[in-house]
């Protein structure tokens, strides 16, 4: 059997993050091909629900990365987002998602082999963790079955 | 309950106030709202334990907003709510009359916020140890059994938004499960529509539930959805050492920052 | 047909249970979940609540789920196409042990499910459907069906009645070709004995008279009723949800990628958004005009246009609800002669 | 009875999208199935359920007549969420079509009687269903006057179909726009169309009145046409409620015990005066 690749879903700002990542390919770093690069406008601007829609369409890990503190472009948009995500890890957390597949990152737009080692270390954690199917299966069980009355 | 229908006469008649929101005898286990405007009504108020509903709720709902200026019979979880009101610019000082009702069964008038603050200030708004112990039984479970145990109590609902609806700060005239361009929350009741919607909800609320637990009681099907609150409201003291609702020019948890904030998780 | 009556011994109800089984049947029973006692698919008899007034939710979703999937979409390549809902997927099912006011309910939902046109898929899950209730020997302040023509007793909408006896058996009625079927098959019931079934049943008083609420409701659009018993409601569906004869219901799609199915759910009258149109008017404004539209749909325009009572008095509405809308009282209330 | 899913649409292919005005689209479809094609009649003021896989479904009249067949037509504004999904389809692509639901114009009934149609804004659709179907049949009827009226220039929909009516001998055509909606180079009237309306001042006698629009259009035509000697039961005018089934059941459309899906579209000012205002 072909080993699990698992999909990975990175949302990263545009000014830090995504130029790092740029920086990583012109560099010609070379790191796993698991991601799938969303790009937003700044980390504040990532909604929390994007990640769990990121888990419902398929993803096995998610990376978050933006900006280092005191470096966001906005000034204080990546302060916003970590107060987000510290509240947000701990619902879901407590919830019965398992944070274990979300790595949170400041990568800078000069870190491009710190963008290469975030996404290997990531993919190689959720490798490890496997696919998410707990997820996947209450995801998709409204297309399943023809029948789910009185489960 | 002579002294509080007394009040309630008082208020009506020298016209200081247009409606007094209290509690009436219910036909089940908790008291009803009442809505006294004539005199004659105030002799249906009670007050005891029973007298659990935060009537906060209503003083967001269009048709009794209409009625005038508003007393409202309050406990500290109805003080913390219409703190949190004020502090989002919902209604303006003096537009309430809160009616406070003592452990002692006294009525304290807090006519403006400072009243307010300066009585939540001197009471223990923290978490209860049953609270508490039912957050560290649950934070103890593995994650798998965590997962299990929101299954099953998710599957069980019918989004009849019983949760929502009850929640004095749910007050969005559109609310982000009927966004629907795109659709971000799905319609069904389905397990993932369920999970997505009492996580958002939940979320929602981060730094502004001040733990009534009108939620949980107002749900049919008996989730526990306070558990998921109660997590947050013990996260959010520990991590940034807030708590909604004890001024009325606070700013929610969720709006603000502070460039120390500490994490670990962040690499 | 004509009622048949026999008796079923305590100890062969297990018995017939397991003929039900026996035939590949889901049993759907009332069942204790924590603290709330619910409906749901059972394997062994002793899986089912053992003292219990009425589940939390009505057994309508038995025909009418809360997620219906009416048809799948496939967009491809080479197009769009559909496939129909296939109605053979639907099991066979039997209610076991449910009150007669959610047999009664099935009246009402099948007056507008089939209303001129007939829905084929609520339909088939009521063809499919058995249903074995149990009478009801208490009540509790909730209850009404004596009020709005039912009856703890009641043999409408069931296949097969059992009404317990003291000295451990059953007063059976068997009631439809289903339930002669199903009493057959099972061989677990006996001749029948002289059972005063009357003195059986729970004491349900009769409250109003609901010709008036008919009546008064009918004329009464314009009442100030309806803003003086709504101003607590809050507005949540959770009345409309637990009903045995609310229908209303939404159509949504949900796509996994390129296919999907379009889905229809449940949904409430209560709701603010429930009638608004894309242009933000909307008809029903107000909490008072959703409760107005949820006592009217009941008592006025179900009888008019359908001629059934949208309501089986069985008081769920109230125990659910968050803020003590008691339906009783204000039934009571519009039955008097002024409103 | 055939045992149908009802809730089953018909895919039809959109063969013709027509720009009419800024946000309003036309489509015309043919059904891809011979069969439906075959079981498929309408009368004029019923509506259907159009539907886009994915994205759900949403209640139009039939903007085409009935007259002309082998196909139908539907215009729309983009507004929700179906209709922002269905303005981005082209010809070629394929949509559901369920219906045709609810009552018609009993445009039998008005045979040998003059017609006056006034209609508003992006309700002039369900009226053109009307107009057509009525000048396929043109020696039914006596006169034929059309008054509409939209916001600005741009807004008038069927801007060609208008130029045709123009031209047409036997019929009077009269458009107007809002004032300050005009452009330099219109010919038509200014002003809100009761006020035209009023202006016009068309003979009652014999006469039978449509009239479509805004509700707020609505609310001022009809004192307009009782000042005019209009009988109630000479006007007629279509309601809109929000609809999921369009049978019935789904229990959003009714106004009182009336279900517009079944009991309307369609209503008379005599029927309209017996509604609550729950519209």
């Amino acid at each position: 059997m072909a080993e699990f690749e698992p999909k990975i879903v990175a949302f990263v700002c545009n000014w830090c993050t995504y130029a790092g990542a740029d920086l990583t390919g012109t560099s010609r770093i070379k790191y796993a091909a698991n991601v799938k690069i969303i790009r937003f406008p700044c980390t504040g601007r990532i909604d929390f629900m994007l990640l769990l829609k990121a888990f419902a369409n398929g993803a096995d890990g998610i990376i978050v990365s933006g900006c280092h503190p005191n470096d966001c472009h906005y000034t204080y948009g990546n302060f916003h987002a970590r107060r987000r995500w510290m509240i947000f890890r701990k619902l879901i957390d407590f919830a019965g998602i398992d944070i274990n597949r979300i790595s949170f990152n400041w990568v800078s737009a000069a870190e491009g082999a710190r963008w290469a080692e975030v996404v290997n270390t990531t993919v190689e954690t959720v490798r490890k963790l496997g696919p998410y199917e707990n997820y996947k299966q209450v995801a998709l069980s409204i297309y399943d079955q023809e029948d789910k009355t009185h489960e | 309950m002579n002294e509080l229908i007394a009040k309630a006469k008082y208020l009506l008649s020298s016209k200081t106030v247009d409606v007094v929101i209290g509690y009436g005898k219910g036909s089940g286990k908790y008291a009803r709202a009442e809505f006294i405007r004539k005199l004659d009504d105030a002799d249906k108020m009670i007050y005891n334990e029973t007298c659990i509903q935060n009537l906060a709720t209503y003083v967001q709902k269009h048709e009794v907003k209409h009625l005038g200026k508003i007393a409202i019979v309050a406990n500290n979880y109805t003080l913390r709510s219409l703190l949190v009101l004020a502090s989002e610019f919902q209604f303006t000082e003096g537009q309430v009359l809160a009616l406070y009702i003592t452990p002692e069964n006294k009525i304290v008038e807090m006519p403006d916020f400072k009243s307010i603050e300066d009585h939540l200030a001197t009471v223990d708004t923290g978490l209860k140890p049953d609270e508490k112990e039912i957050v560290d039984r649950i934070e103890k479970m593995t994650v798998a059994e965590r997962w299990d145990f929101w299954q099953k109590e998710f599957a069980k609902c019918f989004k009849c938004f019983a949760c929502r609806s009850s929640c004095p700060l749910c007050y969005c005239t559109k609310c982000m499960t009927e966004s629907n361009q795109p659709q971000w929350i799905p319609v069904a009741a389905s397990d993932l529509g369920n999970m997505e919607w009492h996580i958002m909800r939940a979320m929602h609320l981060a730094g502004r539930c001040v733990n009534c637990g009108d939620c949980a009681r107002a749900c049919p099907m008996d989730i526990p959805l306070n558990l998921l609150t109660y997590n947050l409201i013990e996260g959010i003291e520990k991590d940034f050492g807030a708590k909604a609702g004890m001024k009325a020019t606070d700013i929610s948890t969720l709006s603000t920052f502070k460039p120390d904030d500490k994490e670990n998780f962040i690499k | 047909m004509e009622t048949e009556k026999r008796t079923l011994k305590k100890s062969s109800l297990e018995k017939l249970f397991n003929s039900l089984k026996g035939e590949g049947k889901k049993i759907i029973a009332p069942v204790k979940k924590g603290s709330i006692i619910d409906f749901c698919e059972v394997s062994t008899i002793q899986e089912m609540a053992e003292d219990y007034l009425l589940t939390v939710q009505s057994a309508k979703s038995a025909a009418f789920p809360k997620i219906e999937k009416l048809f799948d979409y496939v967009i491809s390549q080479e197009g769009v196409s559909t496939k129909d809902r296939n109605l053979d997927s639907i099991p066979e099912m039997v209610l076991f042990g449910v009150r007669p006011c959610d047999a009664f309910g099935f009246d009402s939902l099948s007056a507008i499910f089939n209303w001129e046109t007939k829905d084929t898929i609520y339909s088939k899950r009521l063809e499919k459907l058995s249903i074995i209730s149990f009478s009801c020997n208490k009540a509790d302040a909730y209850c009404f069906c004596t009020s709005v023509n039912g009856s703890p007793g009641s043999i409408a909408g069931s296949d097969i009645l059992l009404t317990y006896a003291e000295n451990d058996e059953f007063l059976a009625e068997i009631i439809t070709e289903k339930g002669k079927i199903i009493a057959e098959k099972s061989d677990a019931f006996e001749a029948s004995k002289d059972i005063d079934k009357s003195k059986l049943l729970a004491d349900v008083p009769v409250l109003f008279d609901v010709k008036k609420v008919v009546k008064n409701a009918t004329a009464s659009f314009d009442s100030e009723i309806w803003v003086e018993q709504s101003l607590r409601c809050i507005g949540c569906g959770s009345c409309a949800f637990v009903c045995p004869t609310c229908a209303c219901f939404d159509i949504q799609d949900e796509s996994n990628g390129k296919q999907g199915s379009r889905l229809r759910l449940w949904d409430s009258c209560g709701f603010s958004l429930f009638t608004i149109h894309t242009s933000g008017h909307n008809p029903r404004e107000v909490q008072s005009a959703r409760w107005r539209q949820r006592i009217m749909h009941k008592f006025s325009y179900m009888p008019d246009r359908l001629d059934v009572i949208g309501c089986v008095g069985c008081g769920r509405c109230s125990r659910a609800c968050p803020v003590d809308m008691n339906i009783k009282e204000h039934l009571i209330q519009i039955a008097k002669d002024k409103i | 009875m055939s045992e149908k899913n009802i809730y089953l649409p018909s895919l039809m292919k959109i063969v013709k999208v027509t720009e009419e005005a800024p946000f309003v689209k036309t489509f015309r479809l043919v059904f891809m199935d011979e069969e439906d094609e075959k079981n498929f009649s309408f009368k004029t003021g019923q509506f259907g359920e159009y539907s886009l896989m994915g994205a759900g479904e949403v209640t139009f009249c039939i903007a085409s007549a009935p007259t002309r067949k082998g196909y139908i037509e539907c215009t729309f504004r983009s507004a929700g969420r179906v209709t922002t999904a269905l303005s981005k389809c082209e010809a070629g692509d394929t949509i559901g079509f369920r219906g045709p639901y609810g009552n018609i114009f009993p445009i039998d009934e008005w045979k040998g009687k003059n017609l006056l149609f006034i209609a508003g804004g992006i309700a002039l659709p369900p009226m053109r269903s009307v107009i057509w179907n009525c000048l396929d049949l043109r020696e039914n009827f006596k006169e034929i006057t059309i008054v509409y009226g939209a916001r600005t220039v741009a807004d008038l929909v069927y801007k060609e179909e208008l130029e045709e009516w123009e031209n047409r001998p036997d019929v009077k055509l009269y458009t107007t726009v809002d004032p300050g909606g005009e452009t330099p180079g219109w010919k038509g009237e200014v002003g809100f169309v009761p006020i035209v309306l009023d202006k016009i001042a068309p003979s009652a006698k014999d006469t039978i009145a449509i009239v479509c629009g805004p509700p707020v259009m609505i609310k001022f035509t009809f004192p307009v046409l009782e000042k005019l000697g209009f009988k109630d039961d000479d006007v007629y005018t279509t309601l809109e409620n929000r609809m999921k089934c369009g049978f019935g059941k789904c229990g959003r459309c009714n106004v009182g015990k009336y279900f517009v899906c079944k009991d309307g579209p369609v209503f008379t000012r005599t029927q309209l005066k017996g509604l609550p205002e729950e519209y």
